[in-house]
Parts: C-alpha cells; structure tokens; sequence
C-alpha cells in the first residue's frame, strides 16, 4: 500500500490507523466486537486486580527488565531467524524461521508464563494454577513456577494426561501436581473450565496463569503482550538480517498466542499476518461468534451453541475458540487466517526435517503446510515468507511415528 | 405470559415471607416437568429453570452431570421453551443458562420465546456487571427480570452497583466455588449477605452450595431467599423423581417458614 | 595461584604453562603420552587428508565464519548462562550453568557435527556416517546433514536401536539411514567399531564424523576445536556477567567432548576443572592405559586387554574410553576426574527440575551429582561454580519414568 | 625357538616359490591347533595365528565371531603361547591381533613369550608407521619381524617407507574394506601390488578378501604370496575341522603352485 503524501509530495508507505494497530483494548477488554470480561462475578475482582497489576508491571521498567533478563539467561533469548536456504530453493521464495522451537522448554510458551509467574509473585500470590491441553503450557508453567518458588498446579483432561504421560511426569519433575479433569470432553477445553472453577475458590493466594491470547480481559491482552518479544525482535532481526519487512508473516493459530506476539511485531507494517489454524479447529475460518471461557470471539460450535470438540493431528491446536484479537484483525482484514489438513501438515514436518535439520511440532507445521501449498501460487515467487516455528517436534515424535509407520 | 418475578418476590418479601428457589436442569429426565409441578406444589415460590450448556464453569459436578444428561437427551433452549408453555405454572420461572446459549439464538429470540413459555427471570452467570447491558435491555422489554450475583470476593461500590442492576432479586453467591452439595455453610454467607443489605437492593436470595433443610434455615435468617440447586439434582439424578423432590422441597420450605 | 613478577614488581597471577595448555596436540596427534593414530593403514590417509583439511579450514576465516554464522543462526548460539537462585541459596555456592540444553537439538553435539559437516563438504566428500549410543549425536549428525544436503548414515548398537527407538525415527525424519549394529555388545563401542569398518570402505566420498573427542589424530584435536565455542563464549560472559573466574568449572565425561569445550576456555584460568565420570564407565578413575578406537587413553578394560563394557544411568556416558586429551590433564594435575553414582545423579536430576525448572539430561547431572555432594565440603562454601549443562533431559525423561515410578 | 619369517620367505621367494599363509583364529575351537599342524601339512609355508580381541575394527564378520568363540573359550595370548609352545611347528608362525592386547602385556613380556612360542613375525594392524616403532624395536630383539600393512589407499611415498620398515613381508591389503569372503577379487589388488613394485619390498603378500583358490591364483600372478583368513575360518566355523582345514588349504596350495 502505497500513497503520494499531498505535503511532502512523495511515495509513502501507508499502512490504515497504523497508531492503532494491536493496540491496547478498550476499558471492558474489547478488540472492536469481540473481546471483553464474561466470567462469573466472583471472578471479576481477580481479574479487576491483574489487570491493574499488569498495567502497573508492563509500566515498571523494573518488572521489564527482570522478565527480560529471565527470558535472557534462563529462556534462551533471543532466538535466532533461521533462513532455509534448501526449501527456499525448492520452493522459489525466501523462507525464514523464527526458532521459537529454541526457547527453553521448546516453544514460545515460555515467554509467558515467565511474564505471568512474575506478576504472580508481584501480586503478592504464592500460587498458580494452569490448564494445559499437549502439556506444553503445563511445563512451561510448571518451570517458571519452578524458577520462582510458586506452588503450580495443571489441569489436564484425563484423556490427554492418558496420551501424554511423559509430559505429566514432566510437569511432576517440575514440582508441580497434574490433576486431570474428568468432566465434558475430558479435554482440553474442559481442563479450561476447570482451571476457572479452582481459581474461583483460590483467587485469594492464586493466579490462573493461562496459556494463550484467550479469556476474560486482561489476558488476551496480557498474554499477547508477553509474546509480543517473539515479533518485536523478529521486527528487528528482519532489519539487520537485510529481509526488511517480510512480505508474509504466518503462524499457526491454537489459541493464538504464538501468531500474536509475532503479529504485534508486524501489525504496523506492510507485511500480510496469514493464521493457519488446524482444519478441525477452525475457529475463524469455520466457526461464528459467540462466548466462551470469558471472551466473546469466533467458535467452533453446534446450531444451539453448544461448543465443538475441535480435532486435529495437533493437540496444541485443538481449542475450539480463538483470541479476540484475532477475530478482530480477522474482522478488518488485517490478518488473513487460513486452514492447513493433517495430511499437508505431517509432509510438512518431514520436509522442514530432511531438508532443513529442524523437525518442527505439529502446530507450526500448519504454518509451513500452507507456504508449501501456497508458494508460487497464492505466495507469488520471489516473496520472503516469515514462518514463527512455534516449537520444536520432539514432543511429538512418538505420535508421528505411530502414524507414519502404524505402530502403536 | 408468566408471573412476574419481581412483583411476586416484592410482595412475598413485604409479606416478610421467605423466598425458596429450586433449580432443575430442564431436559435432564423425561418427567422433569412433572418435577418441575412437583416441587412448586411442595411450596417453590418460583422455579429456576437451567438449560445445559456444553462448558458450564459456574457449576460443579452435580449439575455438569445433569447438563451432559441433558444434552443427551437433546435438549435445547427451545424444545424446553416449548414444553414450558404447555403447563401453566403457578411461579415465577427463572432460566438459568450461560451467555453463549443466549447469544447464539440472539437476544430478541431467546428473550421472546422465553416470555412466550412463561419465563420472567434469567440467570445468566457469565454476564458480568459489564457485559450485561444489551441483554438485560432486551430481556426486560420482554418481561423478563434479569439478576445479576454478587460475591464474596465483590467490592463495596461493585456491589452497590449490581444491587441497583439486578431485577428480581440479587443472587448472593454463597462461597467462593462453584454448585455443589455442601457439608456445611460457607462463612462466607453473613458477609455476602450484609454487605448486600448496606446498599439498596431487590430481595436477597443466597445460593451456590445451599444443600439441606438445616442449612437453608440457617441462610433464611440472613437473607430473603434460598436458591437449593445441586442437592436437589442429586436426588432427581438418583431417580428420586416428582415424589422424592416434592418431599425434599417441602422439607426446606418447612425449614426456612420454621 | 599468584606470584611476584620479578619485572613489574606486582603480584599477577601464575598459571603453568599458560601457552600449552590444551593447545594443539604434536605432529602424531600426542596430548603427553596420549592421542596418536591407532588405525590400520587404509584409515591412514583419510585420517591425513582429514588433518590437512581441518588445519586448512580452521585457519580460513571463511570457513570459520560460516561455522560460526550457522552455530548462531540455526544453532541458537550463544547460549546464555543461568545463575542458579534457589540451588546457590541452598548451597551456599553460587552455581551457573552454561546451558547447551538450549542448542538445536538438545545438547552440544550440535556444535561439532556442524563443523564436521562443512569440512565434509569442504572436502568434496557428500556422504557421513556417525555412530550414536542413545542417539544425540545421530540425531545431531543427522540434523547437520540434513543442513548441508549431506547423505548420512548412522550406526547404532542393536540393543541401543530397541532403547531408543524415537531417537531412531528422529534421525530418519532428518533422512538418515540408521544401521543397526549387532557385533560384539551390540553397544556404542561395537557401532564406533562397525562405523569405522565402514569408513575403510568409503573414505573417498564418505567422513566420518565421530561424536566426541576421541578417535584417532586429528579426531581428539578437531572436536575440541568445534567445541570450544562452549569454554570461549562461557570465559567471556562470566567476565560480562562479573563472575570473573570461575573457581570451579565443571563438566560431566562420556568421551569427554562437553568437558574439553568447556575446559578449552578456562584451560589457562586459576579455574579448577573437573571432569565427573559416570562410576560405571569411569576411564579415568578407574581404568587403566590402553588402546582403542584409534588413540592411546585410559580404558575400562579387563586383565587380558579386553575392552570391558561401561555400564551407567547414562547412555551417553556409557563409553569405556575417554578422550585422551583428558587423560594428559589428568596426568598433568590440570583437571580432576571425579565420579558420580545412578542414585545421587537421579537425586541431582529430580533438584534441578523442582528448584530451577531446568530438566537436565542425565549426563550433566553426574556433574551436578558431584557438585551437590561436595559442596560445602569439597568445594568451600562462597565458591563459584560453573557446569556445563550439556543437554536437555527431554530424551531421558521415560527412562527416569520407569526407574522412579517402576513403569515399564 | 621359532623359525625365521624373513629367513624361510626371503629364500622361498628367491627360489620363485610362491607363498601361502593360512589365517587361524587361535582358541576358536578346542581342536585349533590341530588345525594350524593340518594346514601346514597342506603346504603353508607360514601360519597367520589370531589373537582374539573385544574390538577388531580391521575384522569382518567371520572373523569377529571366530574371536568371540575364542573370548568365550577363555583364550588369552599367554595361553596361546603356552599351547604354542607344546607343539613344534615347522613354518614361521605370525602372530596377529591388535595393538592393546601387546601394549596391555607390556611389550617386552609379550614378545618374549611370543618368540618362546616359536613365534617370529607379528601384524598389529592398528599399529601405523608412526605407531610402530617401539613395538617393532623390542620385536627384533626377540627375533620377531613385524609385518606392515600397504592399502590401496597409500599414497606412494608413504608406500616406500612402509616397505622399508616392513620385515618378514609387506602385507598388501587387497581392497578398502575389513577382512571377510568376497565374491570376487577386488580391482584394488593390481594397483596396491603394482604400488608396491615400484619400491624396494620384502616379499609381497596380498591377503584381506582372498577366499578361493581361482582368486588365490590371479594374485599369486602378481604378488609373492597370498594370506587366506575368512574363507578358512569360515569352514572351521562350519565343523569342517582339520581335515576341511587340510583339504581347502591343499586346493590353495595347488593354485598358487599351477
Ligand atoms: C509449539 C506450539 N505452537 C503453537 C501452539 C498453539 O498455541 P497458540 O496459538 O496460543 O500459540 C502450541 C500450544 O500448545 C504449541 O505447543
Ligand atoms: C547431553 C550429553 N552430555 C554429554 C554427553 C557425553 O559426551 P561428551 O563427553 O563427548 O560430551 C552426551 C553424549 O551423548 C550427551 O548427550
């Protein structure tokens, strides 16, 4: 988007309300329609005095600087971009990665909870509880728990804590107690709820240290904020790496937290954000408007409301809801939010492995299905595609595995 | 058209009458109607009537599992309507049910075909002090009376505010926790409930973890009303049925009339 | 140790030998009495050839930068240091870990497969092959490959390709062929064997990258060299972060590559080092001069000259030898060689994860064994202590799993 | 004492006789030295004698589970020696293992009970030109001539000195690869021995790959002798024993001699 600028007379990049961009929402938590605080009210005041903690946190250069010195010397900031020079090739575009998948724990979740568990021990609270659908939000909990001397513990549908034994006794190892949830769909969603029924009965010595850019305001808001280090530096490295603004910006979308914080870096600049969600999560792309786990924003759902089971290869990308801002930049058109299948997304993974040496998750496997897909097609030759590779495969090597070669 | 739930608990609360409340999860049983006439003969002062929901977050174990139920028996919000407005029943109907259910249909058509089965109070948890505006606009223009909770955790000014909002009654959240049968009565019921009495407010009916006879005369002292969910479920769940509902109903009625 | 410098007349301080420590080895590739070539003649030439190459190589700024520019890029370097809060409070030391956990791949190896794989092209050769024992270097070695379009093929004990079977499907997701290897114990020493009866037979367009220091000339010397990344960036950021000199550095001995990394950098330092075996594959301490695998070393062997097998929690310590290098600093009185037992490793493990949110693999955590068992004894309480966190636990967390909790 | 290795080849070699030296993995089977007096009696004019170790990485198939028989029967190079000892043999014996089972004696014990046994040439194949000399030294002294080895892989002048430090033979390693039966002679052979012949040598002797009598006779068109290991372990392992033993060493003997 270009445009003559009547007073200085030249081409200027214009970019529309570029001030307003992934802002701050409004007082009640709204990114234009979507958004908001719809809890119970005796949530209400837990989440009135975070969001005043945060405000006075993101504001304290000394809180800044303690959770940017943790990401440093205990997170493993900053994480390099990785161009593929083999897949570029093939592909006839100029791939990067932003290596999330380096962070410690092995994804980008890590960026926020360090940022929760601090303002947990800034509100003077000595606890945190967790929901966790794979396990990665859960360890990554329960590590900064760890860091900081919180008590932790994770919610878990039982038939996930069942899929995914060796990440609970991750979490364990960690110091944290898992308790799966045996109520709904015994997934995660349900852990969602659950996680919110504790709180109720804890706000008093307890933060819920959600995993993503979902739930009532402030978290949202404050999750996106914690991540937005993922686009800020990758704004930056763009610069010196000489890539410039890159032409897209993709990442995959659970609940959104990992596309949001690379977003932010990129909101106010020319480059198209693409959202690959998992085609059976799809909460945009499939999914309405309605409210769920405090938030008003797109939904996987039935004729009645009633909310779906979203299923996918990934089970970082099984929530069936998606955050409001994303709905937002959806709504505006800013963002562009695409479908990636399971079958794309598992040769995904294999060509970034043998061809690259990084054996990506699942989930920003989508991301890569839909460049593989799109690359000289919808993504013209010649185009520098950003790809955030939100975390790294190891986690699920064992369910590749029984896939691929049937084994159990 | 319903019983207007404001100006029956207005009057009964005049009449210094204590209000009693029981909930049914609409759809969880094929004789849930019958339950429903059972327990407003046992002596209900109005019925409030949940409709399930797929991610109830305010309800604990006992009506998570009348709600799947429910859902299984392919319940909506409009297949209960329509059996409503079947019966006519003698008692303010409250819905209860979560803002998703709501919204889906649009608040024009709950709210209209709620009115239509005789409905004149909602319920719904999720809908804060700041989010319930546009709902409660629309709800009203139809006769409906929508309450608003207050809980322990609420501030003084937050509380005052709500009071001032809420229609029917104000719902005093017993404890911090979600619905569930209880042991015994949270501490923090005489909180809740005085400082709802320091601001002006419509009657106060305290529920969430109400569960016996004894406990509902305990509040009835306090409060207005008693709101008895979970404990009542529990029976319908373990096949009670009309009879053992309207036994149990009658207790707490004798209870909290003592 | 200070002395009185007769010419400025201060006190600086006194390190023997400041030059030759751990600088390049002779012309038959000796450390002391350690090192040379013990390889049948065929090798002799690849090994040559492979001499000159890296000598030409190290010495090229290009080739040297490109190394370091995929280290950093691909490879997440640097990688930071963690001052441990809780465990130095518990201790009464203040302990740092140089956190290779963090590295593409979860563990140093990474470091010098890259530098192998470039001098595999540099020598017109396309094809690695690598041994592996529970599969990080494999995987590693695969990684580099798959970086620089490498074939590689990886030779992997039988016994330890039924262990490991994820590490084997990793390794062929990154396009490796992994070859079962069923002679002798079936074990790492049997697939450094079989790797080596298979280089006789492919030395024109095949390298053959050994996973630690040891091996025949140049192999001790170049992995070193690709290691010291870990000592240089470690020796600077303890000065950046005002640690100074550590007064112990600490790494735990498989072949001894992650100490010798580390211990390059603090090699001519007033820093103690010290070198913790596994009890079970203790070459130094409990082994006897010997030679195998193409160097003179101390081995685990029997009275006949027969090499014993090693036997520890640690697959990656479970190596009967060690690099020879190390056994000269030993005889010099440079570094220590200590030992750590499967129980306090397991103990170290658990304390690290709960008190610090870090899972260590099982290697390094025989050297925080040995930290938490000597300090306050051994090691004066106020000391600083520097470990090197060679990798990440994730790999061995199922086997921690069915120890702890008796799960098969 | 043993029989000279440079002595018997360098005269046999004179007299255009060609030389052929059977491999025996020494303890493999209880009867091994019965074997090692039927080869000779076949017609060796020397006989390689193996020394079990836990790692051959210059060993194939064949002969690592020849050695690991051998391990398991309790064999140690001292009780080969001591059964060596008991039996007078009347061809150079050569003893061959790897270099930590000399060092591991000492090299001063090793070669004295080695040269007791009437041993008097020894290959230590992980013992290079650089490697060699100390081994080599103490070695003469006790009258045992230590074998070198020239791969294809040589490069020339790295051939010249090998060959002049060589004794007894030079060992012209047949093909890049481990010991083992191979279908055909590999294209090495012609280079490595031609290689060879461009430099002054002690008698050249091709072995690694060599397993059948057709292939023993084109090397012995080229070279001095020929080694044969895997092709006769292989048969011993087969419970072909010593008169198999007798009869494949014969047919050997009869090609080289055509
Ligand atoms: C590696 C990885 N990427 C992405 C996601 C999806 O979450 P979000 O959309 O919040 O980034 C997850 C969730 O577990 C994850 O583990
Ligand atoms: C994490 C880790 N540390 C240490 C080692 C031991 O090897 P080295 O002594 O060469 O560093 C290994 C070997 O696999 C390893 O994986």
């Amino acid at each position: 988007m270009w445009t003559m600028d009547p007073l200085i007379g030249v081409e200027v990049e214009m970019v529309d309300n570029a001030e307003m961009m992934m802002g701050t929402p409004d007082d009640d938590g709204r990114f234009g329609s979507f958004g908001g605080r719809f809890v119970p009210e005796p949530l209400i005041p837990a989440c009135l005095e975070l969001e005043a903690a945060f405000k006075d946190a993101w504001g304290d250069p000394v809180f800044v600087e303690e959770y940017e010195s943790i990401l440093h010397d205990f997170g493993g900031r900053p994480t390099p971009i990785t161009f593929c020079r083999r897949l570029s090739e093939d592909l006839g575009i100029s791939l990067y990665l932003k290596r999330e998948d380096l962070a410690h724990t092995g994804s980008h979740k890590i960026n926020n909870v360090i940022g929760q568990a601090l303002l947990t021990r800034r509100m003077g609270k000595h606890k945190m509880i967790a929901e966790t659908g794979a396990g990665q939000h859960g360890v990554a909990s329960a590590t900064a728990a760890a860091l900081l001397g919180l008590e932790c513990t994770v919610y878990m549908g039982e038939l996930d804590t069942q899929r995914q034994e060796l990440n609970v006794f991750r979490m364990e190892l960690l110091g944290a107690t898992v308790v799966p949830v045996t109520s709904g769909s015994k997934t995660l969603k349900d852990a969602v709820n659950e996680a919110m029924r504790t709180w109720v009965t804890q706000v008093d010595d307890t933060h819920y240290c959600l995993g993503s850019v979902m739930g009532p305001h402030p978290f949202p808001w404050m999750v996106r904020e914690f991540q937005r280090v993922i686009g800020d530096e990758a704004a930056l490295q763009s610069k010196e790496l000489g890539i410039g603004t890159p032409d897209y910006v993709v990442a995959c979308i659970g609940g959104g937290s990992n596309a949001a914080g690379m977003f932010a870096g990129f909101a106010d600049s020319t480059a198209q954000l693409i959202g690959v969600e998992a085609s059976g999560g799809a909460a945009i792309t499939s999914g309405s408007p309605g409210v769920l786990h405090g938030m008003r924003s797109q939904l996987i759902q039935d004729d009645q409301g009633q909310i779906s089971e979203a299923h996918s290869i990934s089970a970082g990308l099984d929530y069936p809801g998606i955050g409001p801002e994303h709905a937002h930049l959806a709504d505006i058109g800013r963002a562009r939010y695409e479908q990636a299948g399971d079958d794309e997304v598992l040769e995904a993974l294999q060509l970034l492995a043998s061809r690259e040496g990084i054996i990506p998750a699942l989930e920003p496997a989508h991301g890569l299905a839909w460049i593989l897909r799109e690359a000289g097609r919808g993504i013209p030759k010649g185009s520098s595609v950003l790809l955030n590779m939100s975390g790294r495969g190891d986690k699920d090597v064992a369910q590749v595995l029984s896939i691929l070669k049937g084994r159990p | 058209m319903g019983i207007s739930l404001s100006e029956r608990f207005d009057a009964l609360t005049k009449e210094k009458k204590k209000l009693l409340i029981p909930y049914i999860m609409a759809g969880m049983d094929d004789s849930w109607l019958d339950i429903v006439e059972a327990v407003i003969d046992a002596g209900a002062d109005a019925v409030e009537i949940g409709l399930p929901f797929s991610d109830p977050i305010l309800d604990g174990e006992t009506i998570q599992e009348a709600g799947l139920l429910s859902l299984a028996n392919g319940t909506t919000a409009f297949s209960v309507f329509a059996e409503l407005a079947k019966r006519s029943l003698q008692v303010p109907l409250v819905v209860m049910t979560y803002y998703n259910i709501v919204a889906h249909s649009g608040h024009e058509r709950f709210a209209g075909e709620a009115a239509a089965a005789g409905i004149t109070g909602s319920i719904v948890p999720d809908l804060s002090l700041e989010e319930v505006g546009d709902w409660q606009d629309v709800a009203r223009s139809h006769g409906i009376d929508s309450v608003l909770l207050v809980a322990p955790s609420t501030p003084h000014e937050r509380t005052r505010e709500i009071c001032a909002r809420s229609k029917g009654f104000v719902y005093a959240v017993a404890r911090m926790g979600v619905t569930g049968e209880q042991g015994a009565l949270s501490d923090d019921v005489h909180g809740v409930v005085s400082k709802i009495r320091a601001v002006p407010s419509p009657p106060i009916c305290v529920g969430i973890g109400v569960s016996t006879p004894e406990q509902a005369f305990d509040v009835s002292r306090e409060a207005d009303g008693v709101i008895v969910g979970s404990a009542l479920v529990r029976k319908i769940l373990d096949g009670e049925g009309a009879q053992g509902a309207h036994a149990f109903v009658s207790s707490l009625r004798e209870a909290i009339d003592r």
